[in-house]
């Protein structure tokens, strides 16, 4: 490592890391991940049960592969995802202001971005390591139903999928973050936005869907689980090229507008 | 309070309470008479688990406790109605002002709700929070939410009050007005109470008897008079001006000096008084600025009764 | 005597509340005690110190630079918050190398120096427990040595031992004192008098946000001196002390207390009481004597009240 | 020496210890949530639903031919109560996340249990905070929307074979409020920090809820519906108000017995996380 320089703060990669590797110690190994990872879970156990059941109860109105597509978008995409970025994203900063901690890295000879920017990496490693392999577990489980005669067809729409549970992970940690360090109480609004703006917007006539992640999310996987009632009629499919282009918009805009207004905040901790 | 044996108002014999795996009291046994009894010992030394205890809150291992002839364990509410607890931690509810979160504390004690109201203005006076009764407690110092507390465990008047470490985190001024406070309700109130802390000072300017307790043990209990009467004669002295040569004649006379909390304790040779001090300040060129004969404070029983250094 | 701090004409307020009010000051190297009764802006004080907070009037510079938005002064700045608080998952040992690895020091070093800050401390021996387990003492010992890990040239300590028992009170007080003599500059602030005063001489009285008196402690208790000042006495034949000190001349008024062995005298000028009482105290046998102007606590309240 | 007014007296009253000893607890909560304005515009957003109903009785009555596309009858009612649902739970979780989450991280529990409190005082006290603001946004609109009904279409609603439709808005609003209101309350006793119990609460009902219907999507059999808390209040709308769903129409007798069986473990769970010390393992 270059020797210290006391007269810059230390170099923005270095610090990120140091800050992240705190900052997943304490992720990682919180009761919380235990929940979220159950949480994750579910559609692999929901998997192993429609396996188990489907010798003795072969009458399902569901194919594998269209159970797996239910799960991206139903369970991952709408669901899973987005609760997951809420719970730790909005915690970021706000953990550390809440538990007092927040000083021990104020006063380090590090620029505010690096801490964001650690906190962020965290955040990511954690959501992935938990995320990916469960949605790995679900496609294997369901695609080796008889024989699995199909899975060699069906990796690349793995392969895709993965790509969108990691650019979800990416927008709602984004979208969340900023959340976290604007507001002091995120977590109503976080649940509106989820249970609220996100669930029923996407199906609205005209421009409307844009204005939300899902629409696009679900345009860039090709599963189009049937969905019941209204929202069948108005389920649009935007563009790929526009998809990546707003989602990664989303999660630059968001982590820039973080970091300057955390780098901006005083954080008054009273006694 | 004169001598003869009156009933105590808490018993407790070889009580044992822990948490878990660890034991926060180890066989303890003690009462508590009417009138103010100090609970002295470092933070962790089973102090607030006795309190709890007491409280009904945690069940004894083995040994026995009551508290105005009932079992904390069987009835508690019973107990708790004529406690008044003051608990270390801040437990104010946030929102409320203080004459509404006194009141509150007065109606969940029994208290119809407009004598409630009443009262907790009445007491809100009392410890000294009159004009700021309809503030919301969140705005408090750390000294006025502290006699907030003190207010809330007097509102439905117990005949027993707990006050744990109620000077914590107040400064002089906060701290011997807190203290003044807790002596009124204890000598003009007739209200019994127990004083626990591990401020020594505290406990030697409200209360007669103490119980020191270390590491879930009674480690020393009595009067507190009985347990520091001086066995030497030992001043604590204040000088003005330079105080080494003062200090190193002193050592000729064989005297000892070491630092105490507010300037030097000496303890004389024997047979000298206190005009040697005076001598050798003059002759060292140094005024005597203060002087009191010490007994051997709290913290020297303190000391010897934990044998020294005990890690705290 | 180089200003390693420097407060010119800063204030700071949150919304109508004024937490600190045009106070200007410089403190260089050495231990200085910050003094005030809680709320007096004590922690806004050093928050501005260690650039957490940004002045909303006037200028707050460290080491020559702004305190506020120049993170690489935290390279010779080491600051000790008055918050309980801690990643208690953390064992000693991680939480001062987490924090060291910021610093910017690597692997090696980083274990060496947080090897040394707690063995400072006197915590090396619990250096592999989680801080979770530790005690009131002990967690305020490991907080001390995450600020001094790094060999800072400044230290702020806020309320280094508030709430603490006698055992680990002394610990520290002897630890600043230490750091003090190397030529460091501490800033101690406190709201328990005989702390700061064993700790050092150099004061800052601070209340109301504003600065009330600053210098050396002695200084400030002369200034004291021209006030008049009552003594309580206890003599063994107090008549004959009173006859000693009624042929003194700033003596205003003298009392004798109801049993007879107390005597109060209030004088114009202390100084000259307390010189020549000597002979006269030892021959009445005076065994007690107290002011309740003497000490710290009074000059304090003394002058608060104004 | 502070000198201090002799007011202080020694209370003498020792009345006997009231009954309702928990009414303060609920009646301060109230007071403090109330006074919030957020809480009040989310409840004030709780109400639409019933504008938008009254509004569709008002046109039936005006234009009769209207009511064969959207018939004034039960399933009116148990659709309403649907949708106030899930307003249930965010005015349950703006309220209840910290109701003893907050008394556990900042140790104010201790301000009630020790007083001459029983947990079961405790608890009950925080459960009628959530309940009383339930029903508010299901009781209360749902009965005057039944009597408006009565009142603007006494031609069509004034049948004897309608009349069960007001003791099942009674029942149906009791049933949602109670068990989400003691859901939230066992899950904000499990954590000490409101965000963990606000996000932990839509977490379970709501992956229960897909749960369901993807067992449903697959398997077609309403009895999927028990998986899910929501699934199981939302079968007893539907046999109450026999609602057109085929995913939740199911014997509500099995409803009940989950929601019944749910009750029970959350009220075990506070029973075992309110206490006044942290059992430290």
């Amino acid at each position: 490592m270059a020797t210290r320089d006391p007269e810059r703060p230390v170099p923005f990669a270095p610090a990120a890391r140091g800050v992240f590797d705190l900052a997943l110690e304490g992720m990682v190994w919180s009761g919380r991940t235990v929940v979220m990872a159950g949480l994750l879970a579910l559609p692999v156990v929901l998997a192993i049960v429609y396996r188990l059941v489907l010798a003795r109860y072969p009458m399902v109105r569901l194919s594998a592969i269209e159970l797996y597509g239910w799960f991206i978008v139903m369970y991952y995409l709408r669901f899973a995802l987005p609760l997951m970025a809420l719970f730790y994203a909005t915690a970021l900063i706000a953990d550390e202001v809440e538990g007092k901690t927040l000083t021990y890295l104020l006063t380090r000879p590090i620029r505010r971005e690096s801490i964001l920017a650690g906190k962020f990496g965290a955040y990511v490693v954690t959501t992935l390591t938990l995320a990916l392999p469960a949605v790995v577990l679900a496609f294997f489980t369901l695609m080796t139903v008889r024989g699995g005669a199909n899975l060699g067809g069906a990796v690349p729409d793995l392969l895709r999928d993965l790509g969108v549970v990691a650019l979800a992970l990416f927008a709602y940690g984004a979208v969340f973050t900023l959340l976290g360090v604007f507001l002091k109480r995120p977590v109503i609004p976080g649940l509106l936005f989820i249970f609220v703006w996100e669930l029923f917007l996407p199906s609205f006539p005209g421009y409307i869907p844009r204005v939300t992640l899902t629409a696009y999310l679900r345009s860039l996987v090709r599963h189009r689980p049937a969905q019941e009632g209204v929202s069948e009629i108005f389920a649009q499919v935007l563009p790929t090229a526009l998809c990546l282009e707003v989602l990664v918009g989303a999660v630059v805009v968001g982590l820039a507008a973080s970091a300057w207004i955390f780098s901006t905040r005083e954080y008054v901790m009273d006694q | 309070m004169d001598g003869m044996a009156e009933t105590p108002l808490v018993e407790f014999r070889d009580l044992a309470v822990s948490y878990g795996p660890i034991e926060a009291l180890a066989g303890v046994s003690g009462a508590f008479l009417p009138g103010p009894t100090g609970l002295l010992g470092p933070n962790g030394a089973g102090k607030t688990t006795l309190l709890k205890t007491l409280l009904g809150f945690l069940d004894p291992d083995r040994g026995m406790i009551n508290a105005f002839g009932l079992d904390p364990t069987k009835e508690p509410l019973g107990v708790r109605r004529r406690i008044g607890y003051m608990p270390e931690v801040d437990c104010h509810l946030p929102g409320m002002t203080a004459a509404a979160f006194v009141a509150f504390a007065g109606e969940l004690s029994g208290m119809p709700r407009d004598e409630a109201i009443s009262r907790a203005h009445e007491v809100l006076y009392y410890v000294g929070l009159g004009e700021a009764r309809y503030r919301t407690v969140d705005t408090y110092s750390t000294g006025m939410k502290q006699r907030v507390k003190l207010a809330q465990a007097l509102v439905h008047d117990p005949d027993l009050l707990l006050l744990d470490e109620p000077t914590n985190g107040l400064d002089p001024a906060g701290r011997d007005e807190m203290l003044a406070l807790i002596r009124d309700v204890s000598e003009r109130r007739q209200m019994s109470l127990i004083l626990c802390s591990h401020l020594l000072r505290d406990v030697e300017q409200v209360c007669e008897n103490v119980i020191v307790f270390n590491q879930g043990r009674v480690a020393a209990s009595g009067r507190i008079a009985d347990l520091t009467g001086p066995r030497r004669a030992v001043y604590d002295v204040r000088v003005k001006g330079d105080a080494t040569a003062f200090l190193t004649d002193l050592k000729d006379h064989g005297c000892e000096w070491r630092e105490g909390e507010d300037g030097y304790r000496v303890t004389m040779s024997d047979g000298a008084g206190p005009e040697l001090i005076f001598r050798t300040a003059r002759e060292a060129g140094v005024q005597v600025r203060f002087l009191r004969p010490g007994a051997e404070t709290l913290e020297d029983v303190f000391l010897r009764a934990l044998g020294h250094e005990a890690e705290s | 005597m180089s200003a390693t701090l420097e407060f010119v004409r800063a204030s700071r307020w949150y919304g109508q509340v004024i937490a600190l009010n045009d106070v200007t000051t410089t403190i260089g190297p050495g231990v200085t005690g910050l003094l005030g009764p809680n709320g007096a802006g004590k922690s806004t004080f050093l928050k501005l110190a260690s650039g957490q907070l940004a002045p909303s009037q006037g200028e707050v510079k460290m080491l020559g630079r702004a305190a506020w938005g120049s993170p690489e002064l935290f390279h010779r700045v080491g600051v000790c918050p008055e918050a309980d608080a801690f990643w208690e998952q953390l064992t000693g040992l991680e939480f001062v190398t987490g924090l060291l690895r910021l610093t910017g020091y690597d692997e090696t070093e980083r274990r060496q120096r947080a090897e040394n800050a707690l063995h400072e401390v006197a915590l090396l021996d619990a250096k592999d427990r989680k801080i979770g387990g530790y005690s009131k003492g002990m967690r305020q010992r490991v907080k001390m040595a995450q600020a001094l890990a790094h060999d800072p040239e400044v230290l702020l300590l806020d309320e280094p031992v508030s709430g603490m028992d006698p055992v680990n009170r002394r610990r520290m007080v002897d630890l600043v004192r230490r750091l003090g003599r190397t030529g460091r500059t501490v800033v101690v602030s406190s709201h328990i008098l005989h702390e700061v005063e064993a700790m050092t001489r150099r004061v800052l009285l601070i209340h109301n946000g504003r600065i009330l008196a600053e210098g050396d402690v002695r200084e400030i208790r002369d200034l004291m001196d021209e006030h008049p000042h009552t003594v309580a006495l206890r003599a063994r034949d107090p008549r004959a002390l009173a006859r000693a000190v009624v042929a003194m001349p700033h003596v205003i008024s003298l009392t004798f207390g109801a049993e007879g062995e107390w005597v109060t005298v209030q004088t114009a000028r202390p100084d000259d009481l307390y010189g020549n009482l000597a002979e006269a105290a030892e021959s009445a046998g005076v065994s007690e004597m107290y002011s309740p102007d003497e000490n710290l606590e009074s000059v304090f309240r003394y002058l608060v009240a104004g | 020496m502070p000198i201090y007014e002799q007011t202080y007296r020694r209370h003498e009253a020792r009345g006997p210890l009231r009954r309702v000893r928990f009414w303060p607890i609920t009646r301060e909560a109230l007071r403090l949530i109330l006074a919030r304005r957020a809480f009040l515009i989310l409840l004030m957003f709780s109400w639409l639903p019933f504008v938008i109903r009254v509004i569709q009785i008002y046109v039936i009555t005006r234009f009769p031919e209207v009511s064969r596309i959207l018939p004034v009858d039960g399933r009116l009612f148990g659709d309403f109560l649907g949708w106030q649902a899930l307003f249930a739970m965010f005015i349950t979780i703006f309220a209840g996340a910290g109701l003893v989450a907050g008394d556990l991280r900042t140790g104010a529990i201790l301000v009630y249990l020790s007083r001459p409190l029983t947990r079961r005082d405790y608890v009950l006290g925080k459960l009628a905070v959530l309940l009383l603001l339930n029903l508010f946004i299901t009781l209360v609109p749902g009965l005057v929307l039944y009597l408006l009904a009565l009142g603007l279409a006494p031609d069509q609603f004034w049948k004897w074979s309608l009349a069960w439709i007001g003791p099942a808005v009674v029942v149906d609003s009791l049933v949602i409020s109670a068990v989400i209101s003691v859901i939230a309350l066992a899950i904000s006793s499990l954590s000490r920090s409101a965000r963990v119990a606000g996000i932990g609460f839509f977490g379970l009902l709501m992956g229960l809820e897909i749960t369901r219907k993807t067992l449903y999507a697959i398997y077609g059999r309403p009895e999927t519906a028990l998986v899910s808390p929501l699934g199981a209040l939302y079968s007893v709308g539907v046999a109450l108000f026999d609602l057109a769903d085929r995913a939740l129409t199911l014997p509500w007798l099995y409803a009940a017995a989950v929601i019944a069986l749910l009750s029970a473990a959350c009220l075990l769970i506070l029973r075992s996380r309110v206490r006044a010390v942290e059992i430290v393992q």
